[in-house]
């Protein structure tokens, strides 16, 4: 399906997308190399998700994220100095290093940020939703979360409150098929989580999260019922991550087969989204790898950035506790 | 400020009252302040404190929500980043259970993760206490867990004219505020000044002067310790009685200089008394009025075991006049 | 439908719900002499759907009821002596005075409580059963929710962990149209709570909570699923509660009409099965109001206990807090 | 016996592995106990405290479990009512935000509430602290909250030798007992016995004897007193440490016999200060040895902030062995 999308929006889709790659590909080494602290989860192989349903957003329009949340930032516009910045725990930094990957966020792009708390942004979407609407703003409310968090109270409750209400936000499930090493076949019975929505009311709709053309036109939909008055959409998008829950290789345990994991490299997004560029005459081989080099060159331009800027002063160890 | 409102003011109030008008005076003054939780609307609460808001603002501003105390925790959450001024309601403290993540992890939490780019003006009411025989899941103070979160405040008004003021100072406020009501209070009637005022957060309020003995009591305590100051007097033992209305932050400076005065004191809540905000209380006296005290900071809280349902025991279990005074002389050796 | 339920169980039904009704019409009144203290959450009107569930299970079944939980402590075998020294917390009660209305259960009879928070049965159900399976034993949990319940993210934990694990669980909302004040159609954009159960990959069905052998009926096909090992069942009984929500006259709000209350007892669970043992030549006339006067001297014979018996001693304070 | 048993091995083992023994000595003692918790059967814990124990008692004892915190104390309250014992994990302490009802209001107060006719041997393992960078929802130490339940044992080991033992004798109680555990304290090695042995729950430890300045001090804290108690020594402090090592009930007469004998005393844990269990602490030794201070009870404890990411700011937001012997010196004007 290629019906209704423009030229402009797929080659920005596939900016967003490789920027996150890249992005991500080097967070990850940073991390085994052991320049950046905590825990950092990887969002390498979904970011057809991000992109297919940020293109649609402008920055009043509110995202809440999870722990692995740099590729919503990065998808909504988050700049990379400020986020290698944050990762560094430097002052530069998007939380000024006090939040580090868990808590990454850019309230001026719309992006409440990630959240260490598996469930944590689905009641807080469902509030900027209500926010919106109470506010009588056309904005709408999106909240990503994964498999997992579906069996979290917390959704439960947001999903219900946003369909009582009427709200204008997307319940976004990025279903990657395993909760941390625990596979979706041993954390519900149900296969899709699209299956949840009738029971709050709402639509469901399972889309492939490695097509970024599908995830964008069904997200479209979503985004448009929201923003129509129509209530909430469950979009729930098959993806799946290359890399280990935390970090590259995580705790090298053996939860999926390698074969698994190259079956869905097969379908890579990117991949996809460059045949599909090349193939229409959108664009050209080279120009899409002057996209992936600028950004390297971003990325570099970002690491540099956040070795160079200082850590926090402990006088600022007190600050921002209140307004 | 308050004080010379007050003056104007002869009107004596329930404190069930004085919160609608103190919500009231919110609605009225912010626009984008609304009222969301269980039964608020129709039934304005089932304290009935919000009675007459759903008729005068309309289904706008008071919103009943669904029995999910994490969304709606998380409504307001969501929505004081994003541009309103919630009121929230949560029908019991003891409640707290199934929002604290929404609570600890997230309304306290947000701006300092976020360097400081959110602010939250968020406030949220709920209803603390014992006394009425509704057992161990809807009588208890929990104040000590929410004090112990930087990036909230907790406010505890005893009076209608510290409710309604402390409501407006929360809802004013641009953090988080939780204001701790109790539920045998309801009834009580004192003056309430007309109009908007703020009762500051953070600041103790010596509710009786005395000069040789200091209560500090929180929440109805306060109504216990005063009757308690009152036969104290008796014995020749002239008390002063703290309130400090502000938990967090606490106002040790005030309790502090009359200890320094006094030279004897005592803690009294209705919280459990291990680990309950007294303890921090206590410590806190000791530690900066040591030289001072001629006897150790007395506490009195209640006893270690849940809230239970039998008259003949909850009578015991809540610390009272009765009960303050016997610690008074223990502590005292009268 | 009459099929497969034998006389034995149609006159045990009705003593059930006899029983329940009778209870409870003293406990309203008690309340409003204000001779029990605390809050009394009555369950007539929804007498069907306890008995209809309980005489399926024997005292090995474990049961986690509601605030509203006298009506499943009498089907289940609760005695009124102790039940009625309870509300007057007196040390003869079932709790020793302790936990009153809001707690009361008997672990002999595998009651585990009345519970005063919402939502606070199901996940101690899905416990229980999750132990019966543990210990192969043959037991199954049934879980009493409301349908404000069902929005507790409490409720979605349990059901969720209850399906994955195929646990013997048959969770029973009685839905009765209205969470304290608020109708349901004020708390979620559903009409059937049943609809809940597909995703949670388990079955939701849908009964006549004012028909004492449907629910008989739907529940044995649940008890027996349980207990085949087959899983757990949504099973939403519609019912309606009579009184207020707290009490006779509760707070005397006007949130229902007049109508609407005259429409439910129209079809009384108790009028409806009377006529029906009449009908079908299984009682008399004359027999049922045996059944009501014997309860009701029981009833009088339970209050004299709780008036005579005396209250807790200052030194039960500190006991039971461990064990 | 404890003690007897210890005698007999020379083993050193990793505090992570110590709380694997204690887990398998109860898996192999007692047939009713079962693990349940996220990832705790296949990858054997986040921590890889469980490793192994799948593969030796196999998936009907060791339960991977949704992502439902609620859901999964539930199942540990339901089981454990109806004849099980179990051990539940909850990954982090911080999560305890979406459980608490669970905890605070059902597991501990069960019992109570039906007049003494629920029974609940429920083990709960959960991980506190900072030190990993992994900021403000990752990092907390909130045993103040669950101290402050009647109904609930807390216990936190320190070494590994108290963190086998002490899980044992968690499992053996009949009442649920939640285990704090340390992160940062993982890889600590220190003498284990083989078999089980337990460590009595409501025992303090004297880690380190002294005369004339008595540390207490909780959790991690502990290896951070004893570094400082050896700094202090050089400064002519002859300093004594306790690990209160239960938190609830707790072992206020070794506390206080300590500071009867050496008239000053300071309390240290990680959690924030204000409130936290130092507050309690602080204030029963000031009640009951109140003639024998010499200075106020000095309390170290994190400043009022959420845990902040950036090694910079978290390595002075921790308490140490500096910011223990500065606060010393501060206390006894040195
Ligand atoms: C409330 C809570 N419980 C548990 C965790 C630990 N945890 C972090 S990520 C994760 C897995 C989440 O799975 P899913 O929602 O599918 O997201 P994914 O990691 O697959 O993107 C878990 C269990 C947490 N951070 N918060
Ligand atoms: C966690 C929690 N939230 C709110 C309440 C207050 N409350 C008690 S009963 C009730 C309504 C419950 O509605 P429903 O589940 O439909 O049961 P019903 O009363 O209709 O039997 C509420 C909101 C509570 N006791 N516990
Ligand atoms: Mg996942
Ligand atoms: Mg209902």
């Amino acid at each position: 399906m290629t019906a209704d999308i423009s030229n402009k929006t797929l080659i920005d889709m596939h900016r967003r997308m490789v920027r996150i790659r890249l992005f991500e590909e080097a967070a990850g080494k940073l991390m085994e190399d052991g320049k950046v602290p905590g825990a950092l989860h990887l969002y390498v192989g979904q970011e057809a998700v991000a992109s297919g349903v940020m293109v649609h957003l402008t920055n009043k329009d509110q995202v809440t994220s999870t722990h692995r949340g740099h590729g919503h930032l990065i998808a909504k516009g988050g700049q990379f100095d400020k986020m290698f910045a944050e990762l560094y725990g430097k002052s530069t930094g998007y939380c000024k290093g006090k939040g580090g990957s868990m808590h990454i966020c850019d309230l001026e792009l719309g992006m409440l940020g990630a959240n260490g708390i598996v469930g944590g942004g689905p009641p807080i979407a469902m509030g900027a939703g209500f926010s919106a609407k109470f506010r009588k703003t056309n904005d709408v409310a999106v909240t990503f979360f994964g498999d997992g968090a579906s069996n979290e109270g917390a959704f439960h409750e947001a999903a219900n409150m946003a369909a009582l209400f009427k709200l204008p936000v997307v319940f976004v499930c990025e279903n990657n098929g395993y909760g941390e090493y625990t596979a979706q076949s041993n954390h519900q019975a149900i296969v899709d989580v699209a299956d949840r929505a009738p029971g709050y009311g709402m639509p469901g709709v399972i889309v492939d999260g490695m097509d970024a053309i599908a995830v964008y036109e069904a997200a479209g939909e979503a985004v448009a019922r929201a923003r129509a008055g129509q209530g909430p959409t469950l979009l729930e998008c098959k993806t799946y991550r290359y890399y280990d829950h935390v970090g590259v290789r995580g705790m090298g345990l053996k939860y999926r087969s390698d074969e698994e994991v190259a079956l869905w490299q097969e379908r890579d997004c990117i991949d996809r989204i460059e045949a599909h560029l090349i193939e229409q005459g959108i664009s050209t081989q080279r120009k899409l790898e002057n996209v992936h080099k600028s950004t390297l060159k971003e990325v570099h331009e970002g690491i540099a950035f956040a070795e160079a800027s200082p850590m926090p002063e402990p006088s600022a160890l007190l600050e921002d506790v209140y307004a | 400020m308050a004080e010379a409102i007050a003056d104007n003011s002869e009107r004596e109030l329930p404190y069930v009252r004085a919160i609608t008008e103190g919500v009231r005076e919110v609605l009225l003054e912010q626009d984008n302040s609304f009222v969301a939780g269980e039964d608020v609307a129709g039934a304005g609460s089932v304290y009935g404190y919000y009675a007459g808001l759903l008729d005068e603002f309309g289904p706008e501003r008071i919103y009943d929500t669904p029995i999910s105390e994490e969304g709606i925790v998380g409504l307001g959450v969501g929505a004081s980043a994003t541009g309103c001024r919630p009121i929230i309601d949560l029908m019991f403290m003891d409640f707290l259970g199934e929002c604290m993540d929404e609570v600890a992890n997230q309304m306290a939490k947000m701006r300092y993760m976020f360097g400081g780019a959110a602010t939250l003006p968020l406030t949220m009411l709920t209803m603390s206490g014992a006394g009425a025989s509704l057992a161990a899941q809807h009588s208890q103070s929990l104040e000590a867990w929410i004090c112990h979160l930087p990036g909230l405040k907790v406010v505890q008004p005893t009076t209608p004219y510290d409710a309604k003021g402390m409501i407006i100072a929360a809802a004013r406020d641009d953090n988080p505020v939780i204001v701790v009501l109790n539920k045998m209070s309801l009834g009580l009637m004192g003056p309430v000044p007309e109009g908007p005022y703020e009762i500051p957060i953070g600041k103790a309020n010596v509710v009786r002067p005395g000069t040789n003995y200091t209560i500090v009591a929180t929440g109805r305590m306060l109504h216990e310790a005063l009757k308690a100051a009152t036969q104290l007097t008796e014995l020749g033992i002239d008390t002063e009685v703290i309130d400090p209305r502000s938990l967090q932050p606490f106002d040790t400076a005030t309790v502090v200089e009359s200890v320094k005065k006094t030279h004897r004191v005592m803690v009294v809540h209705e919280a459990v008394r291990f680990g309950g905000i007294g303890a921090e209380i206590a410590a806190q006296i000791q530690e900066d009025a040591f030289d001072y005290l001629d006897a150790p900071v007395a506490r009195v809280g209640a006893p270690f075991s849940p809230v239970p349902y039998s008259p003949a025991l909850e009578s015991i279990y809540v610390p009272s006049a009765k009960s303050i005074v016997a610690e008074a002389k223990k502590q005292l050796g009268l």
